[in-house]
């Protein structure tokens, strides 16, 4: 990839083309079925070009909600490691942020960011799909 | 010379690879819109297959340990050679690239092989979902497969020929075959619904049940070049079914002809997506059951038809 | 093929919306065997809940579940206030009430939609899903969240209807109606849907009852039982609630029950709404409850749920124990999936209407 | 719910106890027993009344004892009220009369650390496989925030 034209046009497909996956490592059900609403007619995020995938080793977003629990760390961890390079992590909603409401229980360790490197957080709670869809879009902007 | 050049182009232009590429790429965002469209939705933008592929191509690659890494290379190129390979006998628009006595027995055992290339993906990777993948999706193979080359059968036994664009040629000239066999149009419609994979026949890649089947643990290149071969298929099964039962590129004379051959692909399309719209995805004892208790009876019922036709 | 191979479905698993973990044997395509694993969502809220006070836990409780976020925060809300010995206006309650038939069909639809996913019918998901934004559109009208409204407070709702929203609230839910109606004719004249549905997971009313199985699924099976019904807690005393039932206790059934259910709760719905009577929506409640137990009880969209607060007269909750009614069904799961091909699975899992948040807490 | 009704026939079980309703808000009827007698009186419950569904079983630890709730609903709530020494928390399972409690006694028995005798699959259900310490809802175990207060 040395050469600036080929470069300019992976960066084209890679902002066109993200695909995400979704892990809720503890969260209470709300953000998920608002990530879920994303695909639905309302706000149908194919058009700009986001599929929801099931295998991490066809993603390049994780979205991540829900505070990180003891027994979800290590998988959480795992699937993002079996994720193929180049490939961001999006922090949806204030637990996956910070721990939210649930920050300081037993089997709580806290935000996503804890474990792993995150590039866009979009806080809520729950967060709306608007807010999502900007998070996702904010971060594709900085896709080189 | 030239006639070498002829030949390379024809193969690698137009009707080859490059004019194959880029149908699959339209034929792939024209089956997700009117997808998402009839399920009230925008549906993605007409460059959406084309930067999917890109960024797939631009990606790590990455295998799990313990599998062979030339098996899992090897398996996608071989499904898409399969294809193209195929593509090549089957006539469009009024072109051919070569034709000759027999190609349909040819392009239907080119077609046969990418399910085998699937299956043993999913056996190379290892992964759980990979392997009951590959089995299901050879069981399907058994299902489908059948009935759809004996529905394939019987316009060749109608027009006397075993070249596509003999059958093609003489269709347009009498009657399309959908005409006098609507049973075996709908019967190979059915069986390339099922080689194709798509819903309601999506049972080997059932994301709710087995994430995505013999595909789960592929990503990066390998995985562009399957979710290619599988794009290339339907563009070269769609055509081959033009040519076979709606009279190829001919028509009375009012159009010409690669306008007729894309209007009726995209017919035959269309209906493609709609039942993927319409149904629930079956079960893979289901399915089996309708191969073989209600289409292979249909299917020889079918061709005994068209011998009795042909006698009389 | 007589190998067994274990399937491992989740932790992270397209099936699952939340983390669960079920090892299923199968041989060939059956399965044989089948182990569960929760806890992946286990967030210590029974144990959290003490080191916060009574309205503080208001806001914790409501994110117990994200879908029935609602009921949660009303059983707790009416067990202190039964502690406080308040008496909440009839207008609050009328609005509590209404929050939760609206919340009812917002999650009937939801799952409805995760129902058409997992058996691979895209297009019931994106209508039912389509459909269930009208039910959230009102609800964020009223309360200023889609899914998690912080409608109730204990002495009442903050929420109210004003007349101006009246008339508009009345004619979206009765668009809705006639849209789930039509979801209703889908599901069943839909071939191929009933025969992926029907036969799958049966559950006898014997088993019902031996396994305390509650809500829509025993309602599936002819088990008559409906807290709105029977037990009368906030405006329902005021209301006539027809409980919807069926007998072949499938998927299939729990499917009817479910789209019935919400049909019902619209009509629902709009009674409250023509009702609704004048006055204040909430009284004031002191920070410190007196000591005491309570056991309150509420009709979820899953079916009952159960709180039992213990006050030792502080500003904090001493103890408090929630049962969510999807704890009772998973039970049952083992039994289900006995015997039952792989892919069915899905349906299994989707007819119970899973929610791990509600059962790890 | 005829509760006087269960009442009597309890009495009739157990004539050895004394036993009392007490009722708590919402429609709720407490009777205390003592835990030995508690699976005589499920059962009994289950052959001889139709109270069948058992809404959950709470488990909390109270000054001196553990206490369980196991609440029935049959048009009416009632609850059988036991209590359990600290260091000595042990009961007989209820799970053979009603499977469905199976659940609510592995809950308890890791956050309590109360021993269901004779439960089929006494299993954690919650907690992670690697927990350490006290179970966390005993008196004695303090979330870290708590520990660092107390500090």
């Amino acid at each position: 990839m040395s050469q600036p034209w080929l470069r300019r046009v992976v960066r084209w497909a890679r902002r066109r083309s993200p695909w995400v996956m979704h892990y809720n490592s503890g969260g209470c059900n709300g953000c998920d079925i608002e990530i879920l609403d994303l695909l639905t007619p309302r706000y149908d995020v194919e058009r700009l070009g986001i599929l929801k995938e099931a295998s991490p080793r066809h993603a390049d977003i994780l979205l991540c909600s829900g505070p990180v629990t003891r027994q979800s760390r290590d998988r959480l961890r795992r699937i993002y490691e079996q994720m193929p390079a180049p490939k961001w992590v999006l922090a949806i909603g204030s637990c996956a942020c910070s721990g939210g409401v649930f920050a300081g229980g037993y089997n709580v360790e806290g935000g996503v960011d804890q474990l792993l490197p995150v590039d866009v957080y979009v806080p809520g709670c729950p967060c709306r799909p608007e807010a999502m869809i900007d998070g996702i879009l904010t971060l594709l902007e900085q896709v080189q | 010379m030239a006639d070498l050049l002829v030949a390379l182009a024809k193969l690698l232009l137009f009707p080859g690879f490059a004019f194959l590429f880029a149908c699959a790429m339209l034929f792939a965002w024209i089956d997700r819109l009117v997808i998402a469209r009839l399920q009230g939705r925008v549906g993605p933008p007409w460059f959406q297959p084309l930067a999917d592929w890109i960024k797939l191509m631009a990606k790590e690659d990455i295998l799990p340990t313990g599998t062979n890494g030339w098996v899992c290379a090897a398996l996608p190129v071989l499904s898409l050679a399969a294809v193209l390979t195929a593509s090549i006998y089957i006539p469009v628009g009024g072109w051919i690239a070569h034709a000759f006595e027999g190609d349909l027995i040819v392009v239907l055992f080119l077609l046969s092989l990418p399910p085998l290339a699937y299956f043993l993906g999913g056996w190379a990777t290892g992964g759980v979902y990979s392997v009951i993948g590959g089995n299901r999706s050879l069981l399907q193979y058994f299902s489908y497969e059948v009935p759809f080359l004996m529905a394939l059968c019987s316009p060749a036994i109608l027009s006397g020929s075993w070249s596509i664009a003999e059958i093609a040629a003489r269709q347009s000239e009498t009657i399309w075959g959908a005409l006098v066999q609507p049973l075996g149009f709908i019967l190979a419609l059915v069986g390339l619904i099922g080689k194709l994979k798509r819903a309601p026949f999506d049972i080997p890649k059932a994301k709710s049940e087995i994430v995505a089947g013999p595909l789960t643990e592929f990503s990066g290149r390998k995985l562009a070049l399957w979710h290619l071969s599988i794009e290339v298929k339907t563009v070269v099964g769609i055509f081959l079914l033009v040519n076979a039962f709606l009279g190829g590129s001919g028509v009375s004379g009012l159009l010409p002809a690669p306008i007729t051959f894309a209007i009726k692909s995209l017919l035959v399309l269309l209906i493609l997506s709609v039942a993927s719209v319409l149904y629930a995805r079956l079960r893979i004892d289901q399915l089996a059951n309708l191969g073989w208790r209600v289409l292979a009876p249909l299917a020889l019922l079918q061709i005994a038809a068209t011998v009795w036709i042909g006698a009389t | 093929m007589s190998t067994r191979i274990t399937i491992p479905i989740g932790p992270q698993h397209p099936l699952l919306k939340e983390p669960l973990s079920f090892m299923i044997t199968v041989e060939g395509e059956r399965v044989v065997d089948s182990a569960l694993r929760l806890g992946y969502v286990h967030r210590g809220i029974e144990r959290l809940c003490q080191t916060k006070t009574y309205v503080q836990n208001l806001h914790l409780f409501e994110r117990v579940c994200g879908i029935c976020s609602h009921v949660h925060t009303t059983a707790y809300c009416q067990g202190v206030e039964a502690l406080l010995g308040l008496e909440v206006p009839l207008r609050g309650l009328y609005l509590r009430t209404l929050l939760c038939e609206l919340e009812r069909v917002h999650s009937h639809l939801l799952w409805l939609g995760v129902l058409g996913e997992n058996i691979g019918f895209q297009t019931i998901f994106m209508y039912a899903w389509r459909d269930r934004e009208i039910a959230l559109d009102i609800m964020e009208e009223l309360s200023g969240g889609r899914v998690t409204h912080s409608g109730n407070v204990i002495g009442g709702v903050r929420i109210d209807v004003g007349d101006a929203q009246f008339s508009s609230i009345v004619s979206r839910l009765n668009d809705l109606e006639q849209r789930v109606e039509k979801l209703l004719g889908v599901i069943q004249h839909e071939r191929t849907l009933r025969v992926r549905t029907q036969g799958i997971g049966y559950l006898s009313p014997e088993e019902i009852r031996r396994y305390c199985v509650v809500g829509p699924v025993a309602r599936a099976s002819g088990v008559d039982v409906d807290l709105r019904r029977d037990c009368k807690y906030a405006a329902y005393g005021r209301l006539h609630v027809n409980v919807a039932l069926a007998h072949e206790g499938d998927v299939w059934a729990r499917t009817l029950v479910r789209a019935r259910e919400a049909i019902e709760s619209l009509r629902l719905c709009r009674q409250l709404l023509v009702g609704l009577p004048e006055g204040p929506t909430r009284v004031r409640a002191p920070r410190r409850v007196p000591p005491g137990e309570v056991v309150s009880r509420a009709e979820a969209p899953r079916g009952e749920l159960l709180y039992y607060i213990r006050s030792d007269g502080s500003d904090k909750p001493a103890r408090v124990k929630i049962r969510t009614p999807t704890l009772t069904s998973l039970i049952t799961v083992h039994d289900q999936l006995e015997g039952v091909e792989t892919a069915d699975v899905s349906v299994v899992l989707s007819g119970i209407d899973l929610c791990i948040a509600c059962v790890d807490r | 719910m005829n509760i006087p009704r269960i009442l009597e026939l309890l009495q009739e079980v157990l004539p050895a106890a004394r036993l009392e309703v007490q009722t708590v808000p919402i429609d709720e009827h407490f009777i205390s027993l003592p835990p030995d007698n508690l699976h005589a009186a499920v059962r009994a419950l289950l052959e001889r009344s139709d109270v069948y569904h058992l809404s959950t079983i709470t488990g909390q630890d109270l000054d001196g004892q553990i206490e369980l709730l196991y609440h029935f609903w049959q048009g009416g709530g009632l609850t059988l009220r036991t209590g359990l020494p600290r260091d000595r928390a042990r009961i007989e399972t209820i799970t053979d009369l009603i499977p469905g409690a199976s659940f609510y006694e592995r809950e308890i028995a890791e956050m309590l650390g109360v021993t269901f005798l004779g439960h089929p699959d006494p299993q954690p259900l919650f907690l992670p496989e690697d927990w350490e310490g006290d179970p966390p809802l005993r008196r004695e175990f303090a979330l870290p925030e708590e520990r660092e207060e107390g500090e």
